[in-house]
């Protein structure tokens, strides 16, 4: 069995990248996963902390958690989508018309 | 299954969700029949066919959006008084969330109503190709934007607001997470809802992504509480955090991540970055929206982690002097960066950003752990109280917008010139709304500043050595969230500014096209309503009674 | 006077005026319960005229029945003066002080003192200031005065006024104005407190502003009129500080409460005598100022910018004895003999001084002047400076205990008050006359050349005052000449005529004084003596240039008294100032004034023995040393200074002209003494200076050029560009601000979650730091 | 309600009526709309002069039978029965008015028609008039309310109409200006505010007291409460409040270094706008000074005299010496106010009933010479579009009457006797010299720089010109033959000018109950501070 403070440690990593990642590429679907990265870090820990702490409730977290994360993702693929179909680019970089 | 009790408790939400089930089935409703088979007989199917009349009113589900967010609106507001009851654990309805479902359906209700006139159906609609001329794609991008895609637009407004109610009424921080997803994820879509114009799709994007990260953040922030305490409850997290002896950094480095994800929410600085974006290229309804009730979300969250959950019996809370510092900033922020932006969408999402300052300034006076519970009370209260009338000018300022936008757009500080000669009323509701921002008395946002400043002042203008006679002392003795204060009041007059020169803009300037505005007459109504409610809860019997609602709301909590 | 039959009619407009106090009068009524009568009618009238006449103006009956409103000032100033006589009557006929005490209480109020502990309501003194009235000889004297000169000098504009077409349609104002003046003048002289003298004070100071200002469009009279206002304000502001001081120390402004007993203050306290003159003398300075002394004497000349003579006799026969009239309200305070305050011999000194040095210098500048109301208004400088000096003099001698001679040369200078006012009245009327007449002929000859072209420039390059264009007018101008003669004979102090009685008191008691203690009176009283003779000769060139000689311009021949209304003041102004001093003077007129006797009247036997006495005292006094002063001043003023006049500007008339007795006598022997070229002398740098009026005009000038604006110009720099500068800076540093703030949201959401990445890290840098 | 709670009325009525003349053409039937545009001007005027009238009466005792020099400091005349605003946080209306309040309130009913009267021919009069009209209520209720939070309330309120009669009114410049006047003036209010809150926070009368604060905005409670143990405990916090509400009235009155609004607000303002803004507003600074900040901190009082004394000092001589380097009319005549406003605090900080009442006296006397003043100004913008000093020479020929209500206008302001504004300087002079002696040496050089920059303007506009028959015009007529000013501005500058001379001539028709008040107020707040302090002459 697997310590539980091991995987939370390896949440933190992934938490880690994910972040990284989230503002260090420009490519909004590439960000997407990175932002799935940071989400199962999330995940991790609940699953760390059902076997810490010996509840069911982690487990649940980590369903509904995953359930969000896949709804995320639809949602965020069809506004790149959108994104896309007007501005031709996925690049968080070029898409700056609004700012300032 | 819910008990009648429970069912009692769940009315607004039972109506927000008959409303999405009738937004869905009616407007698909036609004369379809299903022949049985083997028979001539034809049974009505109703589903699917030429629709009727009155089920193809391009208007329905707006007209259905709008009453399930008034029945809702209405059970919410007569729930306010004694309402309470727990359901499966992760529910507690109460005064506090009633009144807090009470402002995001009555945000919700007037941006769905302003909707109705952005939306009307219109035929042959289709997007603009590169070879279109301009005035062409002009009219191409006018057409889409009215095209009916009501139903998913009040489908997912009606998703937003169940998704605010239900986080009203979590008593479990996951099942606030998740109810807060549910609004997000829709409210994703909703400013991205516009995805004819260049900027919608961008809008979407940016808000999703950085709102993402932050949800993200904040959930792994939780999920850190979690490992800490093994209970999502806030009333086991409260025990769990008073038991604490130390810092355990889990509980600590958790709470503040939520931190980031709530403050994205409330648009403070520096997580608000992505807002200004939103707000400007988000219909003016759904910028309004994401100004007060998913702001009020956000607080709410706030009111839970921080008081709830964090804020100690005695002294000084934690997080005291993040939110303080947050709180300076965040206005400070939104106020400067107002100050010279020339488009009005953006301009209104920095002085939300501001607003934000202002209630995380009270927040911290709460913080500081100075007051007793009654000061502590006031200060909540003139926080609901800012949110619930926040609804009022904040959103009545964007629907000022909104109408402007059914013409075309309202980007530009030039599309609100002349607006008192081109539409004396909507100009002096926009002018009512913009002192009411700034907090110009006797409107009702200047009595909610006030009783900010005011709870901060109670807090803390005591704390100031007595024995100091003269003010040097004084000052170094005083507590220095007395200084928040002076910060909110040099803020609003550093705002004033900008809001003055919008209303300078409607009465000074030439109007750059002097045809008059669309009649819109529902909306205008609204518009109408909302100005006369944000002077009538300024002083007096309206005042009152709104206080002594949120009053109610606030010792529930 | 048949020929403007039609014009006397218009007298009969103000009969319902003069019926007004016999009336009174008749139903047995007290002078002193209407004494108010004297301030409201003009008052009234003032507003009146100035609004009828706005409303009114070029109206048909207002321009040719009321002369634009110069019939009602006469009818107000009618009633003035009628009720002043009644007031003076009764005054006369009580032998003694009027008061009415406060018949109502302007303004009432409390003031806190420290008692030692602590703060308390005063509970003597400092209650609030009234308004009533407070006469004695000295403002008796001085009600006629400015009743009886307001009233003919009101006559003499109407004339004077309304027959010059430069006024048409303006005059009102001009009336409006002078009724106000004449409120002031009446209220300052009637009131029984040194506020309510102040502002009456300031009231003239308006009027005179406004009527040297008359000819508003003359870039000149704008100035002139400004120049005036702010020199006297300068001095009204120290005459303020005074009064403030005054007050703090007697806890009123009341005569009849101060001069009870000036040398305790309020509640009991002994006055010190530093403070005390250190008030007197800022009271000193607002005199300066309205009498216009040396330094603050340069507006009178320019205020002869005003309508031809009659403002600038304000400015010389009335209002500038206001300062006078102050001085002399200082008398009670230095008399150590009746509760005065000892000790404060250099405030005699000052004022002795400075009327010294004023006298002296304006008479020289007068030398040199060719306008002749330039020559009236440096010799009212010098005489009122003279004046001065004796009253300086009066309150040294005061003030050291030397009563009797002190109350002598007070009495005198208060007398030669009179005796100046009504000459200088008369002489400036006469001038006015004669620049009126002249103007007329010029008028007529430009006319009559150029036909119906006439050529404007000339109209305007002529100056009817400037006395080279003049020259033998004696004949043309009988009554003028005579009345200017008598006027000028009283000034220099012809021995018997007028102004003599007084001034010889004057250079007398100032020796006196010298020859008794006051060392530092020596330069006073050098320089007033050296003043006579300087007297002698400008006054005697202003005439004979004016009527002796022949005529040096040849629209002279054209001349002739024609206006109404201007001849008859000048008529019996030229009595009274012939007869008038030595009238006033057997009937002890300086005694009274100075209070020693209580009535005007007879003191010797017989009218004879007064005679003699009066002759005795003037001509051979007792002491040796006023002997040998009184007769060089007569010698010096007398013989030497007109001679000299004579040797240089005298001459007969021209052959076949014939003037009035007196005058073709006079004008006969003024060519007997041969003639003097003095060109060089005129050339010399000495007359240049003095033409530049010493150049004092130039310094202040200067001095105002030079500190006063450009420190405004900078003030106002500094106002907008500093102090608003710190805000347009905040506003422009919120601006620069708000674009670099703006500037961080990139539109890039990379950098977005980046500087949320970064905020949130220094959120844990804080707490960590926050619980370390 | 007329007599038996006048004040309620004269406040509101105003605010009803215009707001109800601004809104109805916008939300009613076009007929209706037309009908309402047509009597706006006249129903504005009819309501101004009623309430005009109503005041007189009430100072006349016609109404109320009152005997206004027998009123104590702490004691008000036509209070109300209070009505409760906000009870959660103890806000109710309550009005009454004594010696302090009655002049300001008379004042601005005399003002407001006579604003009305100069402008009557104003574009868009029937918005420009229903604005004043709402003006007056907020000016009014600034003077008559004791509550402090609806003091605030009013006293922002007169900001929005005043922020549109110079928007839309005004001149060139009229953005900036409006918007300086709104900011600069509602900056320094909010700091206020937080004094007031403050003060808020320290009252203690449960009768009064809001059910979610336990305190009260009660003015009258919070004097006596100061007047007892003190409303505030300690020292420091009594100073910084103090200071902080000096901020909001100094800027108001204005005083330097926080004047410059004020010129900028007035050159842009309309004619009305000036006159009020000189007439009143600037006398709301004084008047909240003296009613909350005085009368509550005494202690703070005496010891920031020597601020009082600086900040009135530099406002006196220095506003005088910008004075004169002004070529606008207009600007000249606002700083001329802040040089005039310097002289309260100057008065104030006697500590003397006589300097106070001076103080009050030059209020009033300032409230109706300036607006004359800037009404002058107005005239000289509207028949000769422009402002330049020295543009023109000689305009007396042309338009007498300005000239002569400049004339009197100009007299007065520079304090000549028997006109109202002498008296305020002699009183305030008199009590000077007693507790400051020599320094008195800077107002007095002060009336003489008046003098200059006035006599000098006059000298430069109405007079020269070197022709008897035409003036010099502006090039700003075009060649235009200039006329003599309207009826109406005639009219409203007549009555403006009766006022300064019957006040001159017969001061104590207000003099008296205003001296009265200023002993009893410094009987009642003051002198005990003065003795605590250790203050000796």
């Amino acid at each position: 069995m697997i310590e539980a403070s091991w995987i939370a440690g390896l949440g933190v990593i992934l938490f880690g990248i994910g972040l990284i990642g989230a503002f260090s590429r420009k490519n909004a679907i590439v960000v997407l996963m990175c932002i799935e990265v940071m989400l199962n870090a999330a995940n991790l820990n609940f699953v760390a902390g059902a076997l810490h702490h010996g509840s069911v409730d982690g487990w649940v977290f980590t369903a509904v958690a995953i359930a969000i994360a896949a709804a995320e993702v639809a949602i965020g693929l069809a506004i790149l989508l959108s994104l896309y179909s007007t501005q031709e680019t996925i690049s968080l970089d070029e898409a700056t018309l609004l700012r300032n | 299954m819910l008990s009648l009790d429970e069912m009692e408790n769940l009315l607004p939400e039972m109506a927000l969700v008959a409303g999405i089930v009738l937004a869905i089935l009616v407007p698909n409703l036609g004369n379809a029949t299903l022949r049985l088979p083997l028979t001539r007989v034809r049974i009505p199917l109703f589903i699917g066919g030429t629709r009727f009349t009155a089920t193809s009113d391009p208007r329905l589900p707006a007209r259905i959006s709008i009453v399930a967010f008034s029945v809702a609106f209405f059970f919410s507001f007569f729930g306010i008084e004694g309402a309470s009851g727990e359901i499966g654990g992760v529910i507690e309805v109460s005064s506090f969330s009633r009144m807090m479902s009470f402002v995001f359906y009555g945000a919700l209700l007037l941006a769905a109503v302003a909707t109705t006139y952005r939306m009307p159906a219109r035929r042959g609609a289709r997007a603009p190709r590169d070879k279109d001329s301009e005035s062409r794609v002009e009219a191409l991008v006018a057409a889409l934007m009215d095209n009916r895609r009501q139903v998913d637009f009040h489908l997912l407004l009606m998703m937003v607001g169940l998704g605010m109610s239900l986080m009203a009424m979590a008593s479990n921080l996951f099942f606030m997470f998740v109810a807060i997803e549910l609004a997000s994820l829709a409210a994703y879509v909703l400013v991205a809802f516009h995805k004819e114009e260049a900027v919608g799709g961008e809008a979407g994007a940016k808000y999703f992504i950085v709102g993402s990260v932050a949800s993200a953040t904040g959930i792994y922030g939780m999920s850190l509480v979690y490992l800490w305490a093994g209970d999502l409850d806030f009333d086991a997290l409260a025990a769990s955090w008073a038991a604490m002896d130390g810092l355990d950094p889990f509980a600590v480095i958790g709470v503040g991540l939520m931190l980031v994800a709530f403050g994205f929410k409330v648009s403070a600085a520096p997580f608000h970055l992505a807002a200004p974006d939103a707000y400007a290229g988000a219909s003016s309804p759904v910028a309004g929206v994401l100004a007060t009730a998913s702001k009020a979300m956000g607080f709410v969250a706030l009111f839970r982690v921080l008081i709830e959950v964090t804020m100690p019996a005695e002294g000084e809370a934690l997080w005291f002097c993040i939110v303080a510092i947050l709180a300076v900033i965040t206005m400070t922020w939104g106020n400067l960066a107002a100050l010279t932006s020339e488009n009005p969408k953006r301009m209104l999402a920095y002085s939300s950003v501001a607003h934000a300052g202002y209630m995380l300034a009270a927040l911290a006076a709460i913080g500081s752990g100075l007051g007793d519970s009654a000061t502590t009370e006031l200060v909540l209260v003139a926080v609901v109280f800012h949110l619930t009338i926040l609804v009022l000018f904040k959103l009545g300022a964007f629907l000022v917008l909104g109408l402007l936008e059914t013409e075309g757009r309202s980007h530009r500080l030039e599309d609100l010139h002349g607006l008192a000669r081109r539409d004396p009323q909507l100009a002096g509701s926009m002018f009512i709304f913009m002192l009411a921002l700034a907090g110009v008395p006797p409107l009702s946002g200047f009595l909610s500043k006030l009783l900010m400043i005011n709870g901060i002042v109670n807090i803390s203008a005591g704390t100031g050595s007595t024995s100091a006679d003269a003010i040097v002392p004084w000052a170094e003795t005083v507590d220095p969230v007395f200084w928040l204060a002076i910060a909110i009041v040099l803020n609003s007059a550093l705002s004033l500014f900008y809001y003055l020169r919008l209303c300078l803009v409607m009465f000074f300037e030439e109007p750059e096209e002097a045809k008059p505005l669309r009649r819109a007459r529902h909306l205008r109504r609204t518009i109408l309503v909302l100005a006369v409610l944000t002077v009538f809860f300024g002083i007096g019997s309206g005042a009152e009674f709104l206080l002594d609602l949120v009053e109610t709301a606030v010792s529930a909590m | 006077m048949g020929e403007h039959k039609q014009e006397w009619d218009r007298l009969l407009y103000i009969v319902p005026f003069l019926a007004i106090v016999p009336y009174l009068y008749s139903t047995g009524a007290s002078s002193t319960d209407y004494w108010w009568l004297i301030i409201a009618a003009p008052l009234v009238f003032f507003a009146t005229i100035a609004i009828a006449g706005q409303i009114w103006n070029g109206d048909e009956t207002w321009v040719n029945r009321l002369k634009e409103g110069g019939i009602l000032g006469l009818g107000a100033l009618s009633v003035s003066l009628s009720a002043a006589v009644w007031l003076i009557y009764d005054y006369l006929e009580h032998h003694g002080h009027i008061e009415t005490g406060d018949p109502f209480s302007w303004l009432t109020f409390d003031v806190l003192t420290y008692n030692g502990e602590g703060w308390s309501v005063a509970s003597t003194g400092f209650s609030g200031i009234g308004f009533g009235i407070y006469l004695d000889a000295v403002s008796i004297m001085l009600l006629f005065v400015a009743t009886f000169l307001c009233f003919l000098i009101c006559w003499f504009a109407i004339g004077y006024m309304t027959t010059d077409s430069i006024n048409d349609n303006s005059n009102h104002r001009f009336f409006a104005e002078f009724v106000l003046f004449s409120m002031g003048m009446f209220g300052m002289v009637l009131a029984d407190n040194f506020l309510w003298l102040f502002i009456f004070w300031e009231i003239m100071g308006l009027c005179s502003y406004l009527l040297i200002g008359f000819y508003y469009w003359k870039p000149s009279a704008a100035y002139a009129a400004k120049k005036a206002f702010l020199t006297t304000r300068v001095g009204d502001v120290f005459l303020m500080i005074g009064l403030l001081m005054l007050y703090d120390i007697y806890g009123s402004l009341d005569f009849a409460v101060v001069f009870d007993d000036p040398s305790t203050g309020v509640g009991g306290a002994l006055v010190d005598a530093g403070q005390l003159q250190t008030a007197l003398l800022m009271l000193f300075i607002g005199a300066v100022g309205k009498s216009a002394q040396f330094p603050l004497h340069v507006w009178l000349p320019d205020a002869m910018e005003g309508p031809t003579p009659v403002s600038a006799l304000i400015h010389a026969a009335t209002m500038v004895n206001a300062g006078l009239y102050l001085v002399a309200r200082m008398v009670p305070f230095v008399d150590v003999g009746h509760h005065g305050v000892a000790g404060m011999e250099e405030l005699g000194l000052i004022v002795a001084w400075i009327g010294g040095i004023t006298a002296f210098m304006a008479a020289a500048i007068a030398f040199v002047q060719n306008d002749i109301k330039k020559v009236l208004a440096y010799s009212t400088m010098s005489q009122l400076a003279y004046i001065f000096t004796g009253l300086g003099a009066a309150l040294w001698l005061f003030n050291n205990g030397k009563h009797h001679a002190g109350a002598l040369v007070f009495g005198g200078a208060l007398f030669h008050l009179f005796n100046h006012a009504m000459a200088k009245g008369m002489l400036f009327m006469a001038s006015g006359s004669v620049i009126h007449e002249v103007h007329h002929a010029h008028d007529h000859l430009s006319h009559d050349g150029d036909g119906s072209d006439h050529d404007h420039g000339s109209h305007h390059d002529f100056d009817p005052q400037d006395m080279r264009n003049m020259g033998g007018l004696a004949s043309k101008l009988p009554i003028t000449a005579t009345a200017m003669m008598f006027g000028s004979m009283s000034i220099i102090g012809i021995p018997l005529i007028g102004g003599f009685w007084s001034k010889e008191i004057i250079v007398g008691k100032t020796w006196y004084a010298y020859f008794h203690g006051a060392d530092a009176l020596l330069g006073p009283a050098l320089l007033i003596l050296a003043t006579a003779g300087m007297t002698g000769f400008y006054m005697s060139r202003m005439w004979f240039m004016t009527f002796a000689g022949e005529p040096k311009n040849e629209l002279v021949d054209h001349v002739h008294e024609a206006t109404p209304w201007i001849k008859t003041p000048l008529v019996l102004l030229s009595v009274i100032t012939a007869l008038g001093g030595f009238g006033l003077a057997l009937f002890g007129m300086v005694d009274w004034l100075s209070g020693e006797y209580d009535h005007l009247a007879l003191h010797k036997a017989t009218f004879l023995d007064q005679v003699i006495y009066e002759l005795e005292h003037a001509f051979l006094p007792e002491d040796m040393q006023l002997r040998y002063v009184g007769w060089t001043t007569i010698a010096l003023s007398f013989i030497l200074g007109p001679i000299m006049a004579a040797r240089v500007y005298g001459g007969a008339l021209k052959e076949g002209e014939q003037a009035t007795g007196l005058v073709h006598w006079l004008t006969s022997l003024s060519g007997k003494f041969g003639s003097q070229n003095v060109d060089e002398l005129a050339n010399s740098q000495l007359a240049e200076a003095l033409q530049q009026r010493l150049y004092f005009d130039d310094l202040y000038e200067g001095i105002l050029a030079r500190t006063i604006v450009p420190f405004a110009n900078f003030a106002a720099w500094f106002d907008a560009n500093v102090v608003d500068g710190v805000i347009k800076q905040i506003e422009s540093n919120s601006v620069l601000g708000s674009v670099q703030i703006r500037r961080v949201t990139t539109g890039s959401a990379r950098d977005y979650i980046l500087m949320a990445a970064v905020g949130a890290l220094s959120i844990f840098a804080l707490i960590w730091g926050v619980s370390a | 309600m007329i007599t038996s709670d006048p004040l309620t009325f004269i406040t509101l009525t105003p605010i009803i009526v215009g707001l109800a003349l601004l809104i109805l053409p916008h939300i009613g039937p076009a007929s209706m709309a037309d009908f309402v545009r047509r009597i706006a001007r006249s129903l504005s005027m009819a309501i101004a002069v009623a309430i005009f009238a109503i005041t007189t009466m009430l100072f006349l005792g016609q109404i109320g039978n009152i005997d206004w020099l027998d009123i104590m400091q702490g004691d008000y005349v036509f209070q109300n029965e209070a009505v409760v605003l906000l009870g959660e946080i103890g806000v109710r209306w309550t009005v009454g008015v004594d010696a302090l309040s009655f002049p300001m309130v008379w004042l601005t009913a005399m003002l407001i028609p006579i604003s009305m009267l100069v402008e009557w021919d104003a574009k868009d009069g029937h918005i420009f008039h229903p604005l004043i009209l709402v003006m007056e209520g907020a000016l009014l209720g600034v003077f008559v309310v004791l509550d402090l939070f609806v003091f605030y309330v009013f006293w922002e309120l007169t900001l929005i109409p005043m922020f549109f009669l110079i928007l839309v009114w005004g001149g060139d410049d009229r953005r900036y200006a409006s918007m300086k006047f709104f900011i600069y003036t509602f900056t320094a209010s909010v700091l206020m505010l937080i004094g007031i809150l403050v003060m808020y926070f320290n009252t203690g009368d449960a009768s009064l007291a809001g059910s979610l604060t336990d305190h009260h905005f009660d003015l009258v409670s919070m004097t006596a409460q100061a007047a007892g143990d003190g409303l505030i405990a300690g020292e420091g916090l009594r100073h910084f409040v103090w200071i902080l509400l000096l901020i909001g009235f100094a800027t108001k009155m204005p005083s330097v270094p926080v004047h410059t609004w004020l010129p900028d607000a007035h050159v842009q303002a309309p004619t009305a706008g000036s006159m009020l803004l000189a007439g009143v507003m600037l006398k709301m600074g004084a008047y909240g000074f003296l009613r909350i900040a005085v009368t509550i901190f005494p202690e703070s009082t005496v010891v920031f005299t020597p601020l009082l004394i600086i900040l009135g000092m530099v406002s006196l001589v220095y506003g005088a010496i910008v004075c004169m380097g002004q070529t606008n009319l207009k600007r000249m005549v606002a700083y001329s106010s802040v040089s005039h406003m310097g002289l309260i605090f100057l008065g104030i900080a006697t500590m003397q009933p006589l300097g106070i009442a001076g103080a009050l006296f030059m209020m009033f006397a300032h409230g109706i010479i300036s607006p004359l003043l800037f009404a002058v100004a107005g005239a000289f913008k509207h028949h000769y579009h422009t402002l330049e000093i020295g543009s023109m020479r000689g305009i007396a020929h042309h338009s007498p009457w300005l000239a002569g209500h400049m004339m009197l206008g100009w007299m007065a302001s520079l304090g000549l006797p028997l006109l109202a504004g002498f008296v305020a300087e002699v009183a305030v002079l008199i009590a000077f010299w007693m507790t400051f002696g020599w320094l008195v040496i800077l107002p007095a050089l002060t009336l003489i720089i008046t003098a200059v920059y006035y006599l000098s303007s006059m000298q430069r506009t109405i007079f020269e010109g070197g022709d008897p028959h035409v003036g010099v015009l502006p090039e700003s007529l075009h060649g235009e033959e200039p006329r003599d000013i309207t009826w109406h501005e005639n009219a409203g500058m007549f009555v403006l000018a009766a006022f300064t001379v019957l006040f001159g001539i017969l001061p104590f028709i207000f003099w008296d109950m205003m001296s009265d008040w200023s002993t009893e107020f410094m009987l009642e707040t003051l002198v005990d501070a003065m003795n605590s302090q250790g203050v000796k002459p």
